[in-house]
């Protein structure tokens, strides 16, 4: 369960990045996030796993208050949720099923468990002949494909998907949608930020549309600009 | 236990992982600890050089004509209460001349157109060679000096003042280059690992965000310094040595005379250890303070 | 003009990122470089500004052998290339503002000349006021339109795009895409990586598509996959 | 002209976008220079230390008894001739007996009782302060104490000696420390250097997609290096002042025999200059082949 309430995001003091937003997302429930470049979807993502806090408003993950989390124990709040990140963040030191693995290791699971989950998330993303690629070796889809494996190799109770099929073409942007679409089958809750007006008709689902921090609609099947 | 080892391996991966980097900083961390290991040698030979300036003090006092056996009891007594005094021993006008003609055979012809003895009676004074140096010394020999049978001494007050001053001077001047140094070393380490870990702090960032917890961050960079500082100061050890064992040869090259003076070629051990002791500390302590700072968020 | 003569480039032993490729681009042309993720066509623009080298095979650039440049002479063939990076690629330390302005400073423009040309820049992307940003403070799509601009500024006379609306809405995409023609009508050739079919149906021109390192076809407004 | 305007000013820009980085790079040069400085500060302090041993080193020679005038020319002329003396003062016995009676007016009465002066003639002999030190001191003082109308010398012999081989220890260690801390603070800087231009190849990177020249991407690093350096050793310098100043301040706690004894109040401004080469050099070589490297393609 994800609630805004009243949320502004100032980043600098003349202008909002976010005004007053308010919605809530049900656990198992599937949503698309829309709004042209700049209109706050990153922002409003990096606000609910806190790498960002709000100017004004409360955020509750699962009724409890994120604002209060202290920063010691966020990562108790983190490991609930995988996230792709618009601009992948993968460890350029790191080869690409290092990089997958981190959540679990992060998590201390054993080196079996997390080779198994691994060779899993990178087998549904098509990238078993790139595992020890370095990041930097590989191309931009591949890249984007790594993050979306390591966003949900540690099955979290939460999905946030930043833009996430940007650099796949059509093709495999659906398989990537119907990934998250069956794992979102399992209960668990899907944010996607998207500009992808062929991917949000494709795939029929509640829309939240921003314009320039202002939550302007928010309803199902609704077409995006 | 199992964490240790695990996170450990890890620090070495990481190290792997830049090795330029990791290199560069331990290049870093071996030669400024290379100079502390110098400077902490270069005192500590200083000092013992300056000892060999020192050991076996001894004064000699030559007493007036006609003193009294009881004079020179009353006063050889006085010296022997000294703590500082290792012994006293009395010749007099008899054995000096004995001795004399001992020394110099071919002289003693000399002697015996002299009716009595021409050498003066004396006192001669070894002091202890741990208060060789002391101040204390020289009031000591000025305070005898002034008892009223003595007739002159010999030593060189002169010598031994600046003497004493001199190895004054190195001890001062070894504690307090020995403080800026710790400092110095500190400083460079900390701010090597600083840069390590500051050009790591999007990692540190990306970690944070899929849930690591912040020892989970911490520690392996905690590891990955200590092990820089020690293999750093292992690393500085060996230059030590090797650059001990060719200054004898750069010394012969430059002053045959200089050769030998000090032993070149063993590195106290006490030196050895503190180097690694000090790396790895700062290593340590400079991975644990940087890498807190990046994890704010 | 852009020629490969039997290009194969090969980044690890085991397989080729491209084979064989021969083509041939016109002063002046417009076209589209399409296919799945991981085909190759980052690959192929990095072979024509010499980023990478052919394994086999020979590229000319305006007749001229690019294999043959010396790498101190490298930048006279780069000055005549606007690239846009598929990761953006921009200075993190400086803002919006001497981002873009970095073709005109290495070429030793007159600061006023910069100016003038950099706030054109700015304002053909709609980023006017973002230019004292620096890249980290600013959106996705924000960060794609300052390396759009990057890369025309200078009035090169070849504009190499690698997934320039990845991050961009529909709308900012049709806009982008105008700016494009609108420099290709003045004879700059136009080559444009992308994987958004429906952009290629709004811009019909010629286009190379790749396929696993393979040309393997090279057509007007033929439908990509 | 303007090119390097521009490209200083950029380089002034540069620093101030990697602040931290370059404050870090800019502490690690200053202390190792500082170290570099101390280190000339101590050669140079004991070496004009051990001058004050040595100044003014004398020689007195007694003559025997009955030696006859054109002896003593001979030899007052033949130490004359040699270039490391400064002055040869020939004291009779008469004016022996007459400078002891006006140096202790008292006991002038006991002169009465001789017939003639019991005061034996003597030569001394002053050697010019640069040679205070030359083992050929030594043996020229050998040479004429085997002339036969020597009776006895007062010069001692065995701290000159010690005093000679201390010096020359203390240059070549100073040296050869000079030379290895060059090399260490070369070494560390170069180092850091590389380390600061390492993370920014992607920038480098970058500028080179973008039609920059070598020289254009070089150029603003090598003025960086060279500012970083230049304004390290000056901090190094300031460093330094700090440093001796405090010192006595130091010394004084310890040990008040120190106090005075060096000024350390002023810093030999050859020192000064040295470290600030030094510093804008290393800053200034080490960009250059640092940022070289990552101009590969
Ligand atoms: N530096 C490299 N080292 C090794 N392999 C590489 C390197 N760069 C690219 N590759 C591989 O070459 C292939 C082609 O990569 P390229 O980046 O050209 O694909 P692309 O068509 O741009 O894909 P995308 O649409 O995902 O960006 C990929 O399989 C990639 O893994
Ligand atoms: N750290 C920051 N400091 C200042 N301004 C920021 C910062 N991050 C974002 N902004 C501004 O806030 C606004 C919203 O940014 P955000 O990244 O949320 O947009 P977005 O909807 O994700 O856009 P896009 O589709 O282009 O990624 C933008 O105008 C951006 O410039
Ligand atoms: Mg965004
Ligand atoms: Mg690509």
């Amino acid at each position: 369960m994800i609630e805004f309430y009243h949320v502004d995001k100032r980043y600098v003091s003349d202008q909002l990045a976010l005004t007053d937003v308010s919605f809530s997302i049900e656990k198992g429930e599937f949503v698309f996030l829309t709004g042209a470049s700049g209109a706050g979807k990153t922002t409003l993502l990096k606000l609910i796993f806190k790498e960002e806090v709000p100017t004004r408003g409360q955020i509750l993950i699962d009724s409890q208050n994120i604002n209060l989390i202290q920063s010691k124990l966020l990562y108790q709040l983190r490991r609930n949720i995988g996230i792709v990140f618009q601009d992948f963040r993968l460890l350029q030191n790191r080869t690409v099923y290092e990089n997958i693995s981190i959540p679990l290791a992060v998590r201390g699971e054993k080196k079996s468990t997390i080779e198994k989950m691994v060779m899993n998330a990178l087998s549904l993303v098509g990238l078993t002949h790139r595992k020890n690629y370095i990041p930097m070796h590989i191309s931009g889809g591949e890249q984007q494909r790594v993050a979306i494996a390591r966003a949900i190799v540690a099955s979290p109770k939460i999905i946030l998907a930043d833009e996430p099929t940007g650099n796949l073409d059509t093709e495999l942007s659906i398989e990537i949608f119907k990934i998250f679409e069956r794992i979102n089958a399992n209960g668990i809750t899907v944010l996607i930020a998207t500009h992808n007006t062929y991917m949000m008709e494709m795939f029929p689902k509640r829309i939240l549309k921003l314009d320039k921090g202002k939550l302007i609609s928010d309803g199902k099947k609704e077409r995006a600009a | 236990m199992n964490l240790l080892k695990i996170t450990a391996s890890n620090a070495f991966i990481n190290i792997a992982r830049n090795k330029l980097i990791s290199f560069l900083c331990f290049g870093i961390i071996a030669f400024t600890l290379l100079i502390f290991g110098i400077f902490n040698y270069i005192t500590f030979s200083l000092e013992s050089f300056s000892e060999t300036f020192t050991k076996n003090i001894t004064a000699i006092f030559y007493l007036r004509e006609g003193v009294k056996p009881a004079q020179i009891d009353e006063l050889t007594n006085h010296i022997r209460e000294n703590l500082m005094v290792k012994n006293v021993a009395f010749t007099s006008k008899s054995q000096a001349e004995i001795d004399f003609s001992r020394n110099f055979k071919d002289l003693s012809y000399i002697l015996s157109e002299f009716k009595e003895s021409p050498f003066p009676a004396s006192i001669e004074i070894e002091f202890k060679p741990e208060y060789a140096m002391d101040t204390k010394v020289i009031s000591l020999i000025e305070e005898i000096e002034k008892w009223s049978i003595i007739d002159s001494k010999e030593v060189n007050l002169d010598w031994a003042k600046k003497l004493i001053a001199f190895k004054k001077f190195i001890y001062v001047v070894g504690m307090f280059l020995s403080l800026i140094l710790i400092f110095v070393s500190v400083f460079i380490i900390f701010n090597v690992i600083k840069i390590n870990i500051f050009y790591r702090k999007e990692e540190i960032h990306v970690l944070r965000l899929v849930g690591a917890t912040d020892w989970y961050i911490k520690f392996p960079f905690v590891i990955e310094g200590a092990i820089l500082g020690f293999f750093g100061s292992l690393l500085a050890g060996a230059l030590l040595f090797i650059t001990l064992k060719l200054f004898p040869v750069y010394a012969t090259f430059m002053y045959n005379l200089v050769k030998g003076m000090i032993d070149f070629k063993t590195i106290p051990s006490v030196i050895f250890l503190r180097l690694i002791g000090l790396g790895t500390a700062i290593g340590l302590f400079s991975s644990y303070f940087s890498s807190r700072q990046f994890l704010k968020n």
